[in-house]
């Protein structure tokens, strides 16, 4: 139990911060109040430094929390300047220009932060998760504060409208994992997922798997999609993610994605990539299944994304697209194990999740830095022309990050998807390298205009914008662009550490302490 | 010193960045002369040092990211050596040639990427490993967009996309072939450890370890990029629209060494990593790039547009350049590698001519504009001299680099050298006279098609635009030019005009000599390896070898460290 | 033929006997060669590249004197002066080697075969001498006929036309010095710019502009030949350097040791240098640009299109005959005979019917081309030789005549509108070189013409039939040919420069000047006043110094090449010069030492009089025809105006025949319908197919992304929540269906 | 369908999921009975959001689908014969509370705005 405690102080680190947020938010205070945010990077930061200890923990992946909760606190970090004031600009701007006094009531500035808080603590707890049950929690503890993030995060109706899309969509995908949780208890008779992996092991060995265990899987990695907003889930992003507020769009760009890889990574742990002729691949089902589901979601996301003018919509298809290609490095699996970083899909992913989650708060933190007269964020791609002229740091960092995020080398796209690409080749997957690769030619289709937008063309006429009241975002922006060139210089570190992370324990057979008879329901009833 | 060349253009593009707009091209000329000289420095020093021991020279390496077998590694042979002269010498030419085009609040934009886009050339060139090598490839494209979306004339945006989109998408496939060249070094090599993306490393073994499928796939994928890059017909089609709407020093790029980019990488990656494919299908390699020579060269001459009528015609001259390259032999490859230069030189200067016909004109439409030769004695007389140098008259630069190509085809038939009827003059190789002849011809359309645009251009009698469409505008407000070529546009013409009677009348003492022992050494390497390929048994036994001698290389460690 | 033999010439025949046995004679041959040239014969070539250097340096100060001429002719004096000197040191037999520096120099291995070795070097036999002593000779008197022709274009048009001209004689000089191939190709295509050039040198003017076009496109496609002839070359003999290549063709096998004559590459190498040398010298197919090259200045007619550089391919066969030669078929030889004959009869039909004299001096050019190369055909390499040499002088002269008619009468050359030049003021000198470079041409007897043309009608009777089949029969043509050569050149004669006098002025083309044409010279012949004035004010201006100089000292020298046919042991002083080259042909050896009989004669002795008679025959139809009443037309001529001659009646009466030569037999407009039209065709054809179908399939698929993308997007992404679900669940099921579908 | 897990060798021999002191209709309900239960709850859960419009039904026919979800879990608990089904289904159900107070005060938000709980109504974001 201790050693469990161990391995999630950085949550309890969070949680406990989030408490203090929440406790300080109510403060009758304005000045009080805007500690909050520099509350929650501090306890970012102490998260962050709790999660660096933990070597190894148990589980299939036994390493993977140090690293991913790191990620996981850095893109917070990143994140939360994006998301200050969020809820209580219009309120912080009517107090500033005299027109309205501070009321306790009307701010939920610290709701805002605590929420996004638990967003990550849910998120971190993924990263630990040993057991389905924890797993599913974590899960929720992840979205359901993003549910009430999205619906407040503006006061138009679109944030509202976007918030009931999001939650019933949620809803339902969540309901579709969790049956498919149960089919796969159902057929290895345990939560745990080293167990699991270990009955599915033994299934293997013994003949063959069981259909209600592979359909559960099946099922189950159907419904994370939503949470990675891959194909045919992926029908929410862009409403959500134009309704939204910007900051709040690149959070959904992030945590719920990254909680998804890291479910779809831990249960295709459980079954373990050593099947097909060689031994080293996913069983049939689940490979075709996420090669499908790959391919569709590249295909369907940089496609839709080419036709949009909102940048927001662009990029959340773009995230969707992205999705894909992470997939490709799940598909992979994690190779050889000999601890080499290109021949490791997971690896790969792990390292992909950051390098989006870096560059992604870029793209956002832009937008969310202009504001049109009517005070709503820039949205439209008319609204980022002629950046260059009026904000040329905003500019440039639009473009780094877009080019980082199309992959055009030597930024830190490009590496990680090189990673992506190694791992695939390496595993045969030549047909989805292809795939790949056309798709980020296709992707050049809608990054090049936001870059040519932003960077090269003259502002339209009859739109205005100007710079929103929030430096911090400004700051975000310019954070996100930097660290698009700066991590380079650490991507090896980076690499290895995610090399570490995906450390794939693999089962054995003998590792379940109760060994279960298959389970078949469809044997014939006589 | 590699290093400096790449980092010092950025450094200067920096400069451009932050110093006034009306100082960006003082600049940009002092960073590309200084480079310049930098450059002459290091070419000097490598032919001074040049040792057929030592291919490779000035070799630096630094293991940045070793997970990915990534090191930012540099060296030139000679080869390189040269083409990295030829881009230094165009960066000060390309900067006076858009002094006065250029308009000053937009000049730190210009200089700016133009600068970086010298150091992406310059690192392709020197790059000797892969994704050193394919970052700068791909990075040569960002510049070269902005060059065009925003300096180019009325149908740039178009024209900006289809170049970013189209080598763009060549590429990435080009980089999954040659990742998985990678992949397979990595995995069935003896006596390589891991992945790696060394080029040298990769030359040595993976003629050894492709089978002929394999070898026949990644040589597809590596010409879907490189051959939009060079461009061989059919993929050509994005180059005419570029070159017409880039800016002069786009075009004089363009044309100088962005498209040598996809001729040297068939050299350094084509030929030697999948001779055995090579071998084989050279043939049908070699009959797109005469298709292109004689396709293109008769649609030059229908052209009205001058600027897309010299487009085209690289389209044409690089048939040879790719011709020469697969003929697999010494004559071809030295030929190639001539071309490479040599295309640079003259069609760069013809670019730069047409610039600056259009800077006064505001037209490239020769049914508007001609007979120039009474107007602009000075234009026409380096317009005829560049004309000749292209239509490969001998004692210019041309001849020698078309010469050697169509020789390269010509004798490189295996039918030559076996058999009662030994003929010695003839080499190994997978071509053959008709090859030889048809490119041949490919020499007579482009002395009509030329000859044609002269005709147009520079005789008959005088025709101008009735109206100036001088409102441009870009270019309203500018400096007005005097009819004929000023100093400085002399300046930028004569330099190349000095190389093209140099590399004309003495070839063998500036070039030939230059790259023989390197190109002779690349040929038999190729000769050598396109034999056999492991079947494909072979290949997973070495793999299954691989994986065990690694997985044992690992439990001693293992071992070793345990006690 | 062949009494003496030079050195070269023993070596040749012990080859021909030792024919496998190779290697003694080999070695023989190559010691007798080599003799290193002191370096001063560079300057040779160089001296007019100097030349190009410093009238492109006056062309930039704007110079308007007549310093680019006088440094031109200054130079070229000098280089003809060095020439003379290379030749008078010369020891009569070795071929003198210089090299300068490797130009082309490629190796990949030590084997033979394995270099490709071109040096900027200079190889000098008698072949050589021979025509570097007219082409430097006349360039010069040439140039210095110019400065005067010229002298209305001062400044930069000036400058551009010495450029020129010095650049062609460098070219010429590589070409005809050059010590391999790709040196000959060198100056082959140099002079092809040159040409291309100069004819387009009134560039205002379309037609030159075509006329200089088409002369280096068709010229190119000879090329082409002469390319592919170098690379198979290569490709058998391992070299394209002259010394090694005729020593390996000694031997009788090819440099991988198969004979010879079992390859084929022994008749097709020596067809496709045909088809060079064809293309650059105007025969057979090729001959459609010479005519148009007339457009050029009259004194780059005479040099460039009439004595050097269509010269070019017969230097090229006479140099490479002994690839010629090896061929025991002699496939390549009959095919130049005839190529040469037919050429012949054909022009000189055309030139029967022309009416402008510079063209029929075009027409006659390649006529004397033709018998040039039927001369070689039939083994008669001196004769042809001697023909080049003489005929580069009397054909100077009548162009350069022709020139200072159309330079006095403002361009005119239509002969129905000049007559009696004879009697107008200052023209003497020009009628009377005139008369010379006639009688040259039409064979009158114990002319320069005369003797080179009977070599090479003679050769034709001897060779016998089963060598160069149909020798006999080309023989008979080239007589023909000889009798209309001598209508067609009296017909020029007999209108234009005596007679009544008549005279119109041409518009002048000279108008077309470069760019200070505002700034008259004050002549006399205006520039844009040649349109403004009647044709009464009009006067006729005879040539001044330099003109009239260049003349006499062209006629003395068409007198003069007579006697060189007296000169020597070798059939006159060309006989010498051929001997000691590889042009030399031993035809004991290769006729099987039998002459064929002419009328129960050696052809030799009787040719005399058979030519002299259809010489004769053909002056004196002409004077019928077209002679003026008295003693000017001998007495039978009947002409009393310019434009009326007895003909006009016989060619109404032969038409369409008549109008058919006139228009040169469509030939023209045959190569436009045929070659021109379709390739124009198919460009646009290309055209439109990169456009739409190449292009178009890059768009398609550039468009697809964006059209699916609206597909998809309008299709699924509406907004509606019910429909996201409903979407959601369906695609679940899809990918599941898929998942089954595969699985199974 | 008695025989389905007749030769199964489960721990404790037993034959069907039920009880000796469970009634005797229940006595003969195999894993299979409730699987089918549930599948049905899940499909009926799907089929009703597909198909009602209204926020709220939507949002209870989610629930039905959790629960589908629970009552497989416990199924499979009771056949497996151990409690990680049951300790799951408490957990879902928190989770289920939890969703529900978030979509209560949604709806009623969305009400304020709209006068209508038509889900349909929001259907300005498209494209």
């Amino acid at each position: 139990m201790t050693d469990k405690l161990a391995l999630v102080w950085p949550e309890i680190w969070l949680f406990v911060t989030t408490c203090v947020v929440m406790v300080v938010g109510l403060s009758p205070d304005l000045r009080v109040r805007k500690l909050c945010g520099w509350i929650s990077a501090l306890g970012l930061v102490v998260a962050i430094g709790a999660a660096v200890p933990v070597a190894h923990a148990g589980g299939l992946f036994p390493s993977i929390t140090p690293y991913a909760k790191g990620m996981i606190g850095v893109v917070g970090l990143m994140l939360l300047p994006l998301l200050a004031g969020t809820v209580d600009r219009d309120l912080d701007a009517a107090i500033e220009s005299g027109k309205a006094t501070f009321s306790a009531l009307r701010s939920n500035r610290a709701e805002f932060y605590a929420f996004f808080l638990f967003s990550l603590t849910g998120l971190m707890l993924t990263a630990s998760a040993d057991d389905l049950i924890w797993l599913f929690l974590a899960l929720e503890l992840t979205s359901l504060p993003t549910y009430i993030m999205v619906t407040i995060s503006t006061r138009g109706t679109r944030s509202q409208e976007a918030g009931v899309k999001y939650f019933f969509l949620g809803a339902l995908g969540a309901a579709i994992f969790l049956y498919g949780f149960a089919l796969i208890y159902g057929a290895t008779g345990t939560t745990d997922l080293a167990e699991i992996a270990a009955a599915f092991r033994a299934q293997s060995e013994a003949g063959g798997l069981n259909t209600i265990g592979v359909a559960g899987l099946a099922v189950a990695l159907i419904g994370l999609c939503f949470k990675i907003a891959a194909v045919p889930m992926h029908m929410y992003a862009a409403d959500v993610y134009q309704g939204a507020a910007s900051g709040v769009s690149a959070m959904l760009a992030f945590v719920p994605k990254t909680a998804g890889f890291l479910a779809i990574i831990m249960l295709c742990g459980a079954v373990g990539w050593t099947h097909g002729a060689t031994h080293d691949s996913l069983p049939a089902p689940i490979y075709i299944l996420l090669w499908v589901i790959a391919a569709a979601t590249m295909f369907t996301g940089n496609l839709l994304a080419i036709r949009q003018s909102s940048v927001k919509r662009i990029l959340a298809y773009s995230s969707v697209a992205h999705s894909g290609y992470m997939l490709v490095g799940v598909i992979a699996g994690p190779g050889s194990g000999h601890g080499t970083f290109w021949d490791n899909g997971i690896a790969a992913v792990l390292f992909y999740l950051l390098t989006y989650g870096v560059t992604n708060v870029g793209t956002f933190a832009v937008l969310a830095s202009i504001q049109k007269p009517n005070g709503e964020e820039a949205d439209d791609i008319a609204d980022i022309r002629g950046l260059h002229g009026t904000r040329p740091h905003l500019a440039g960092a639009m473009l780094l990050c877009v080019l980082s995020l199309l992959g055009m080398p030597p930024l830190l796209g490009f590496f990680g998807k090189v990673g992506l690409f190694t791992s695939a080749i390496s595993a045969g997957e030549i047909p989805l390298v292809i795939v790949l690769g056309l798709n980020s030619a296709i992707a050049a289709f809608y990054y090049l205009r936001i870059a040519r937008a932003a960077y090269l063309e003259p502002a339209d006429e009859h739109v205005e914008t100007r710079a929103g009241p929030i430096p911090q975002r400004v700051f975000a922006a310019v954070l996100s662009a930097s660290a698009v060139v700066l991590l380079l210089t650490v991507a090896q570190m980076l690499m290895e550490r995610s090399v570490t992370a995906s450390g794939y324990h693999a089962p054995h057979a003998g590792m379940a302490d109760t060994p279960h008879e298959a389970l078949d329901l469809t044997r014939a009833d006589d | 010193m590699l290093v400096l060349l790449i980092l010092l253009p950025l450094l200067f593009g920096v400069a451009v960045l932050l110093r006034p707009p009306a100082a960006a091209k003082w600049w940009a000329l002092g960073g590309t002369s200084l480079c310049l000289a930098i450059g002459a420095m290091l070419v000097g020093r490598f032919f001074a040092n040049a040792s057929p021991d030592v291919p490779f020279q000035a070799q630096g390496s630094f293991a940045w990211l070793p997970a990915l077998g990534l090191n930012l590694s540099v060296g030139i042979d000679s080869v390189a050596t040269l083409l990295i002269g030829l881009t230094l010498l165009l960066g000060p030419i390309c900067v006076g040639a858009s002094w006065t085009a250029i308009p000053q609040h937009r000049a730190r934009l210009f200089y700016g990427w133009l600068l970086v886009l010298q150091a992406a050339m310059v690192g392709v060139f020197a790059a000797r490993d892969l994704l050193v090598f394919y970052t700068c490839f791909e990075f040569t494209l960002l510049p070269m967009f902005v060059m065009i979306n925003e300096f180019g004339s009325t149908n740039r945006h178009k024209a900006a996309t289809k170049f970013f989109l189209y080598t763009f998408t060549g590429s990435i496939i080009a980089l999954a072939g040659l990742v998985y060249t990678a992949w397979a070094v990595g995995t069935r090599a003896t006596g390589v450890d891991g992945f790696t993306l060394d080029i040298a490393t990769l030359t040595e073994h993976a003629s050894h370890v492709l089978t002929a499928r394999e070898q026949a796939l990644v040589l597809l994928a590596m010409l879907c990029g490189f051959a939009v890059k060079v461009p061989l017909f059919p993929f050509h089609t994005w180059l005419p629209l570029a070159h017409t709407e880039a800016p002069t020093a786009g075009s004089v790029i363009l044309a100088g060494v962005l498209l040598k980019l996809g001729t040297y990488a068939m050299y350094r990656f084509v030929l030697p990593l999948v001779p055995h494919a090579v071998l084989e299908h050279a043939p049908a390699v070699a009959i797109l790039a005469i298709i292109g020579i004689i396709y293109a060269g008769l649609i030059c001459w229908v052209q009205t547009d001058v600027k897309k009528l010299v487009a085209y015609s690289s389209v044409s001259h690089l048939g040879f350049c790719v011709l020469g390259l697969f003929a697999l032999n010494s004559a071809g490859v030295t030929g190639s590698v001539l071309y490479m230069l040599n295309h640079g030189l003259s069609t760069g200067a013809l670019f730069l001519l047409v610039g600056f016909m259009y800077e006064r004109y505001h037209t490239r439409d020769m049914r508007e504009i001609g007979g120039l030769g009474a107007k602009m004695p000075i234009w026409s007389t380096f317009m005829v001299f560049f004309v000749m140098s292209s239509v490969g008259l001998p004692g210019l630069n041309g001849f020698p680099s078309e010469f050697l190509c169509t020789m390269g085809a010509f004798i490189s038939h295996t039918g030559w050298t076996s058999g009662a009827a030994r003929h010695v003059g003839a080499t190994w190789g997978p071509l053959g006279p008709w090859f030889g002849f048809a490119a041949g011809t490919g020499v007579i359309v482009a002395a009509i098609y030329l000859l044609a645009m002269v005709a147009k251009m520079v005789w008959g009698t005088l025709r101008e635009p009735a109206v100036h469409h001088g409102e441009h505008d870009h270019h309203a407000g500018g400096p007005h030019l005097p009819v004929d070529l000023t100093a400085r546009e002399i300046m930028t013409l004569l330099p190349i005009g000095v190389l093209c009677i140099v590399f004309g009348l003495f070839p063998t003492q500036t070039l030939i000599g230059a790259i023989e022992s390197d190109v002779n050494a690349q040929v038999a390497f190729v000769h050598e390896r396109s034999g056999e390929a492991p079947t494909e048994h072979e290949a997973h036994f070495a793999q299954q070898e691989h994986r065990q001698q690694r997985d044992a290389g690992r439990d001693e460690q293992i071992a070793g460290v345990k006690p | 033929m062949g009494v003496s033999m030079t050195t070269i010439m023993d070596a040749i025949l012990s080859a021909a006997v030792a024919q496998h046995g190779g290697e003694a004679a080999h070695a023989a041959v190559a010691a007798s060669h080599g003799v290193t040239g002191p370096l001063w014969i560079g300057l040779i070539p160089l001296l007019p590249l100097l030349g190009v250097v410093l009238v492109t340096l006056l062309a930039c100060f704007n110079e308007k004197s007549k310093m680019p001429a006088w440094i031109s002719v200054g130079l070229l004096a000098v280089s003809f002066l060095l020439t003379l000197f290379a030749y008078l040191g010369w020891n009569g037999h070795d071929a003198i080697h210089l090299k300068l520096w490797d130009w082309i120099g490629l190796s990949w291995g030590d084997l033979r075969g394995q270099t490709l070795a071109a040096g900027f070097a200079f190889y000098f036999d008698g072949l050589s001498l021979l025509w570097m002593l007219f082409v430097t000779g006349l360039a010069c008197l040439i140039g210095l006929y110019a400065s005067e022709y010229m002298e209305h274009d001062a400044g930069l048009g000036y400058c551009r036309f010495f450029a020129a001209f010095n650049l062609f004689v460098f070219s010429m000089s590589c070409l005809v010095m050059g010590d391999n191939l790709l040196m000959l190709f060198l100056g082959w295509e140099g002079v092809g710019l040159c040409s291309y050039l100069l004819i387009g040198y009134f560039y205002k003017k379309k037609s030159a502009v075509d006329a200089g076009m088409k002369a280096f496109v068709v010229n190119r496609i000879g090329d082409l030949g002469l390319l592919m002839g170098m690379l198979l070359t290569f490709t058998t003999f391992g070299t394209l350097q002259y010394d090694a290549l005729f020593n390996q063709i000694h031997t009788g096998l090819t440099a991988g040791g198969t004979p010879l004559s079992q390859t084929w590459q022994v008749w097709a190498i020596p067809l496709l240098l045909m088809g060079g040398a064809f293309g650059k010298s105007a025969q057979l197919f090729f001959y459609v640009w010479l005519p148009d090259a007339m457009e050029g200045p009259t004194p780059v007619s005479a040099l460039i299109h009439a004595a050097t550089m269509v010269t070019a391919g017969v230097y090229l066969v006479a140099r490479m005959m002994p690839l010629y030669l090896a061929d025991p078929a002699h496939i390549a030889l009959t095919a130049v005979t005839w190529g040469g004959a037919i050429t012949a009869f054909w022009s000189a039909t055309i030139a029967v019917a022309q009416f402008d004299i510079k063209r029929i001096m075009g027409y006659s050019t390649i006529s004397q081309l033709g018998y040039m190369f039927a001369g070689l055909g039939v083994l008669a390499t001196t004769g042809g030789v001697f023909h080049v040499f003489t005929h580069a002088f009397f054909k100077a002269t009548l162009f350069l005549s022709c020139g200072a008619v159309m330079h006095g009468f403002a361009g005119q050359l239509d002969m129905r509108k000049l007559s009696g030049l004879w009697s107008i003021n200052g023209f003497r000198v020009v009628v009377i070189a005139m008369l010379i470079g006639c009688l040259n041409l039409s064979g009158f007897p114990f002319t320069g013409g005369y003797f080179s043309k009977d070599m090479i009608i003679a050769e034709a009777f001897v060779t016998p039939d089963s060598v160069i089949a149909g020798s006999s029969w080309a023989g008979w043509l080239l007589l023909l040919t000889a009798g209309m050569t001598a209508y067609y050149t009296f017909r020029v004669f007999f209108r234009v420069f005596v007679g009544p006098v008549v005279y119109e002025p041409g518009e002048d083309l000279h108008a077309h000047d470069d760019h200070e044409h505002a700034d008259a010279h004050g002549h006399g012949h205006g520039h844009d006043d040649a349109h403004d004035h009647a044709a009464e004010h009009f006067h006729p201006h005879g040539p001044k110094w330099a003109i009239n100089l260049v003349l006499t000292l062209l006629s003395v020298g068409c007198i003069l090449s007579a006697g060189l046919y007296f000169l020597g042991d070798h059939h006159g002083w060309a006989g010498g010069m051929v001997h000691a080259s590889s042009a030399v042909v031993d035809t004991h050896a290769v006729e099987g030492g039998e002459e064929a009989l002419l009328f129960g004669q050696p052809p030799h002795e009787i040719m005399f009089y058979i030519s002299a008679v259809f010489g004769f025959g053909g002056i004196l139809l002409a004077a019928w025809f077209h002679g003026p009443k008295g003693i000017a037309g001998l007495l039978i001529g009947g002409r009393t105006t310019a434009a009326e001659v007895r003909m006009d009646p016989i060619a109404k009466a032969l038409r369409p025949i008549s109008t058919w030569a006139v228009r040169k037999w469509y030939v023209d407009e045959f190569y436009h319908l045929v070659l021109v039209t379709p390739l124009k065709i198919f460009a646009h054809l290309f055209h439109w197919f990169d456009k739409l179908i190449v292009d178009g399939l890059v768009n398609f698929f550039g468009a697809t992304p964006r059209v699916s993308s609206d597909a998809i997007g309008e299709s699924t992404q509406t907004g509606v929540l019910h429909d996201y679900a409903l979407r959601m669940v369906a695609g679940i099921a899809v990918v599941l269906v898929v998942v089954v579908l595969v699985l199974f | 369908m008695h025989a389905l897990l007749a030769d199964s060798t489960l721990t404790g021999g037993l034959l069907t999921l039920a009880q000796s002191d469970f009634p005797h209709a229940l006595s003969t309900l195999t894993l299979n009975h409730y699987l089918f239960v549930s599948a049905a709850m899940f499909a009926l859960g799907i089929i009703g959001f597909l198909t009602r419009r209204n926020l709220i039904i939507m949002f209870l026919c989610t629930e039905l689908m959790f629960q589908a979800a629970g009552l497989a879990l416990i199924a499979f608990g009771r056949y497996h014969l151990n409690f990680d089904g049951q300790s799951f289904v408490i957990f879902v159900l928190t989770i289920a509370a939890a969703e529900a107070a978030m979509a209560l005060a949604l709806v009623v938000l969305l009400f304020r705005r709209r006068e209508s709980l038509d889900a349909d109504l929001w259907a300005e974001l498209k494209g």
